[in-house]
């Protein structure tokens, strides 16, 4: 493999980040499943960085998983999402960060939309101040909030404590990277590195002395699918989609998933564990299964931040077998504490324990 | 009245160009051929057998050397012409050089590019080590030998249709015409050398539009074995042996397909090239929305440009071969002295 | 006699239609790499190549057919389509067609959207997100493990060490979105015909559940009909 | 194993490499026509037995060149013989000798024993 010719796709697939000021809009699955993830961020933007990243408590969904689950209609959709608009341009923001992969799609694919079909800009401006009396510009600079960590990698990578490399060995951890379908497949110049080889994540693994491992179903979905995945009868073809790429990915032995979208860091964390149950099959060495962590997860430890304190053991996949590949000195008695140090109970039959 | 002494300058140094020259010259009329790299013959310099008869190219580079061979012909080599500007009824043709060459006709035959295939990025061509291009793969047929990257002999190969043509996605919404036919001769050419190769050609329509093309086409399948899935390959991957892998549909049973290959041969479309473009604009000369030059007329005017006095030769305007490019190169001729010996015009 | 329904122009009344099919030459690359393709009798090709034939009783069929429940929407073949169509809007096309029509309990997989539409759809006006933890039970979610089982026990605790703030007002993850919001959320749905579609889905499942001789209630999820199309599988799905 | 209500399904994608291509090659070798095959469909346009029902003689060929002969060994004794797709054929495959070899070839291969 030639590294040379990806240089050369990502050299045309560079977007305009934004480097302040940003709006913040959370997501439905990272803050119920990776709240610590969305914590990180903040808190690295804020108090490493110094950047004023605002977050309106008055923002909601984007109702884009029932949008894609087809019982919320476009129209409904895009002037939700304009509500967001609006409340960005109330509160003096033009930069928009955005915590979910599909958010970004949507907003992405929406704005794209009013560019060629103008007249649905000016029905949801109707709609919007119908329903709300609120006004909206669209936003000047849209990032899925990878982009900026990508953005400062560098920063990060000088911050570090511990790199992405196997003190045992010195070799580079073979790290696997899940961008998530909605980031670019569908606007792949809205994507660091474009959709066929993206970069956000790579970038990051490479600034962090880690090692990104390409592998056939790369590309594939995690399998959501969204109504795949919410009615339980339908829920075969989202496990047998990620299945497909941990077959694909087994030979290649990656020491770590680190995904995009947290939907993906979710099911290729908990299919694991659903595919252990149900076949008796793992996808990492020696009996262990995979971790997936989000690239704030991933971040926080390159940071040197407890383990604990980003959450990293609330994934059915414990993160044990890397942490030790990291050398990270993590206190096994401080996993299932409180904030203020009380202990809690101990979760039984969480996997690579 | 120009007449045989006017000057009549040739842009482009292939198959186009040296025919008209060498026409224009054995008819009286003196010929500037001016030809950016340092030898003539353009892309079948490239080539090694040519379809359909599987003629060794250095034949017709040999035919096309001997016909420009001659006094009436001014060869200059390495020269790249940036302009043309049009005073009065002459034209002053700018170069990289900084010289101007006088003109009463110019005729521009200045080829093609060959689609750049990385611009496919899921077909990962410069970054895959074994996915080459039908340019690539002439180069080793010249050698006598087809062999992956590291040394070993492939037994298993695809081609890849239309790569850069047909295809929204990189800005060519045109068959380029050329790309199937030679993934056959290719095809066959591959068995030539590697008996026990299996090849599998991707394909969304076979266009064997030519003389003794679909019959080519038949001779691959039958005296070769060559096999055809009709379904565009959507991606490749290599796996953990650097296996190439790809998935396609196999449209006509309606499934998807997957595939391990040793090597993929992509057939690289034909696009406007990159060095006319600045003589285009110069001289404000139409260009079609497949960004090749466009005729004045298609039936009547294939040779004319919308601005009198440029005159096209072959691959500059559409896709074609090297018999229908030396047809036009022979057909502009007649236009070109037409023009010159019109007085009035 | 009811005015024959042209469905090829309802479809285009549609701009994710309009922009996803401009005209298809069958090549392929949207199946090969389709993850629906992979695991259902499934061929978004063939749908969009029946779409394109404009064959009015074939597109009825199809609206009224378990095919088109099949995409999950990765949008995985906008990337590659060579004449730049997404197949992916094209179902989504038909997918509100079929539901506006009331096609969608003639199959197995359209019955779902009531289920979507009792979870999801009421999670947005309950908690103002699609997903909330708190929606997400270990009963209709086995999948998720003991972990999640345990972080619903603990989550005040879980959360809280994470900087959430568990149905708290203000600024922060899990927060409670406050009531004016939730309100605008509603007007939003309201305005732009997201409030009649839902009650649209509500009408024609209950319409089906009766059909079907099931239980169904106005509210909630414990109903007959629900767990009906939330789990059902005939199995003819793959092959 | 845990019951979650759902299952791996399989996957459905022809998996070329993985397929036996022993029933393709035996017919080949007999039947060389069987190789200039264009898919044009004109004998399953033709064909009796593919006229009231979904049997198709263009598609089973293609699927025994990809090797899936499961797909093809009990569909392929469907057809009647009638000969009508030799006779269209525009290429000159002898379609009628193809089934009849493909059945012979499966028959004398115990893993595709009815």
């Amino acid at each position: 493999m030639k590294k040379e010719g990806k240089k050369k796709i990502w050299s045309e697939y560079q977007k305009e980040i934004a480097d302040d000021h940003f709006f913040y809009v959370r997501s439905c699955i990272r803050q119920s499943f990776f709240p610590g993830s969305e914590q990180f961020f903040l808190n690295f933007m804020r108090n490493v960085l110094g950047k004023d990243v605002y977050e309106n408590p008055s923002h909601t969904t984007c109702t884009g998983i029932g949008y894609h689950s087809d019982i919320v209609p476009f129209a409904t959709l895009m002037t939700v999402v304009a509500r967001h608009f609006a409340l960005m341009k109330e509160s003096g923001y033009k930069n928009i960060a955005i915590s979910c992969v599909t958010s970004f799609g949507i907003y992405t694919e929406i704005i794209e939309t009013w560019k060629h079909f103008p007249e649905e800009l000016e029905k949801t401006r109707e709609y919007l101040y119908k329903a709300t009396g609120r006004e909206f510009d669209i936003p000047e600079n849209m990032a899925h909030t990878s982009d900026i960590i990508y953005k400062f990698r560098n920063e990060i990578a000088a911050l570090a404590k511990n790199l992405l490399i196997n003190k045992k060995t010195g070799e580079p951890l073979n790290i696997v990277e899940h961008i998530g379908c909605h980031y670019s497949k569908m606007f792949p110049k809205h994507g660091v590195g474009g959709a066929e080889f993206p970069n956000v994540l790579g970038g990051m693994i490479e600034a962090w002395g880690g090692k990104v491992v390409d592998y056939p179903e790369r590309r594939h979905c995690c399998g959501f699918g969204f109504r795949q995945y919410l009615v339980q009868a339908n829920r075969g073809y989202s496990l047998s989609n990620t299945a497909k790429k941990f077959s694909s990915m087994k030979p290649f032995k990656a020491d770590l998933v680190l995904t995009n979208c947290p939907g993906c860091t979710m099911f290729m964390d908990k299919w694991q564990y659903t595919i252990k149950e149900m076949e008796g099959i793992v996808y990492g060495e020696e009996g262990e299964s995979i971790p997936v962590l989000t690239y704030e997860e991933l971040a926080g430890l390159v940071m040197g931040y407890n383990p604990w304190d980003l959450g990293v053991q609330y994934h059915m996949v414990q993160s044990e077998p890397l942490l030790r590949k990291l050398g990270i000195a993590y206190d096994p008695d401080n996993k299932f504490k409180t904030k203020d140090g009380r202990q809690m109970p101990v979760p039984e039959n969480l996997i690579n324990v | 009245m120009f007449s045989m002494d006017g000057q009549i300058v040739i842009v482009g140094g292939g198959a186009a160009g040296m025919e008209s020259a060498g026409q224009l010259a054995r008819s009286g009329y003196h010929v500037t051929l001016i030809e950016k790299e340092t030898i003539t013959g353009g892309h079948v310099r490239n080539w090694y057998h040519l379809f359909p008869d599987r003629r060794d190219s250095r034949e017709v580079i040999k035919y096309f050397d001997d016909l420009i061979n001659h006094k009436n012909i001014t060869l200059l080599t390495g020269l790249k012409v940036e302009g043309i500007d049009k005073h009065g009824m002459s034209f002053i043709v700018n170069t990289n050089s900084g010289t101007e060459i006088k003109a009463d006709a110019v005729i521009l035959s200045t080829g093609f590019d060959l689609f750049k295939s990385e611009r496919k990025e899921e077909y990962g061509y410069g970054i895959y080590d074994n996915v080459i291009t039908s340019a690539d793969l002439e180069v080793m047929f010249r050698k006598g030998e087809i062999k992956l990257h590291n040394g070993v002999i492939p037994g298993k190969i695809g081609i890849i249709h239309c790569v850069g043509s047909r295809d929204e996605k990189v800005g060519n919404l045109y068959c380029s015409k050329l790309c199937c036919v030679t993934a056959v001769k290719q095809a066959m050419e591959i068995k030539e050398i590697l008996e026990n190769a299996r090849v599998f050609c991707f394909y969304m329509d076979i266009r064997m539009g030519g003389a003794l093309y679909e019959e080519l086409y038949r001779e691959s399948q039958e005296k070769y074995g060559i096999n055809y899935i009709r379904g565009k390959v959507s991606e490749v991957s290599v796996n953990i042996d650097n296996k190439l892998v790809i998935k396609a549909e196999d449209t006509l049973v309606g499934r998807p397909l997957k595939m391990e290959l040793d090597m993929l041969v992509l057939m690289a479309g034909m696009e406007m090239s990159e060095s006319s473009k600045s003589i285009s604009e110069s001289a404000g000369l139409a260009t079609g929305e497949n960004r090749f030059f466009s005729p004045a007329d298609h039936h009547f005017g294939s040779n004319k440009g919308n601005v009198e006095g440029v005159f096209y030769a072959g691959t500059c305007t559409a896709p074609m071969n090297i018999t229908e490019t030396i047809s036009h190169a022979r057909a502009v001729v007649s236009d070109v002295i037409g023009y010159m010996n019109n007085g009035d015009r | 006699m009811r005015k024959m329904q042209i469905y090829h122009e309802l479809l285009m009344q549609d701009i994710r239609f309009i922009e996803g099919l401009k005209a298809c030459m069958n090549c392929g690359v949207c199946t090969a790499i389709c993850p629906a393709a992979e695991f259902y009798d499934y061929d978004p090709r063939k749908i969009v190549d029946l779409v394109q034939s404009e064959d009015n009783d074939e597109i009825e069929k199809l609206l009224k057919s378990e095919t088109i429940w099949y995409c999950g929407e990765c949008m995985s073949c906008k990337t590659r389509c060579p004449r730049g169509n997404t197949p992916a809007f094209v179902v989504m096309a038909l997918r509100t067609l079929s539901q506006k029509l009331g096609f969608f309990t003639e199959s197995e997989k359209g019955r779902q959207q009531f289920a979507i539409k009792r979870s999801v759809g009421e999670n947005i006006f309950k908690y103002g997100y699609c997903v909330a933890s708190y929606a997400v039970s270990p009963e209709n979610h086995p999948e998720q493990g003991p972990i999640w089982e345990y972080i619903l026990e603990n989550s005040h605790d879980v959360y809280e060490r994470l900087g959430g703030q568990i149905n708290e007002l203000g600024a922060g993850p899990l927060r409670k979105i406050p009531e004016d919001a939730k309100e605008e959320l509603k007007k939003i749905f309201d305005v732009t015909g997201g409030t009649d579609f839902f009650k649209n889905i509500e009408d024609h499942s209950k319409r089906k559940a009766e059909e079907m001789g099931l239980q169904f209630d106005d509210e909630g999820i414990d109903n007959e009909y629900f767990i009906e199309v939330f789990t059902a599988n005939n199995k003819k799905h793959t092959h | 194993m845990g019951n979650f209500g759902f299952t791996l399904i399989k996957e459905r994608h022809i998996d070329f490499d993985a397929n036996d291509k022993s029933i393709a090659e035996y017919i080949s070798d007999r039947e060389p026509s069987f190789r200039i095959c264009i898919e044009c469909g004109c004998c399953s346009a033709t064909c009796t037995s593919g006229n009231f029902t979904p049997f198709s003689l263009r598609e089973l060929q293609i699927l025994l060149r990809r090797g899936e002969n499961n797909k093809v060994k009990d569909e392929i004794r469907k057809c009647m013989l009638c000969g009508k797709c030799t006779l269209v054929c525009p290429r000159g495959v002898n379609t009628r000798n193809i089934v009849m070899l493909a059945r012979e070839a499966f028959q004398k291969q115990e893993k595709y024993a009815v």
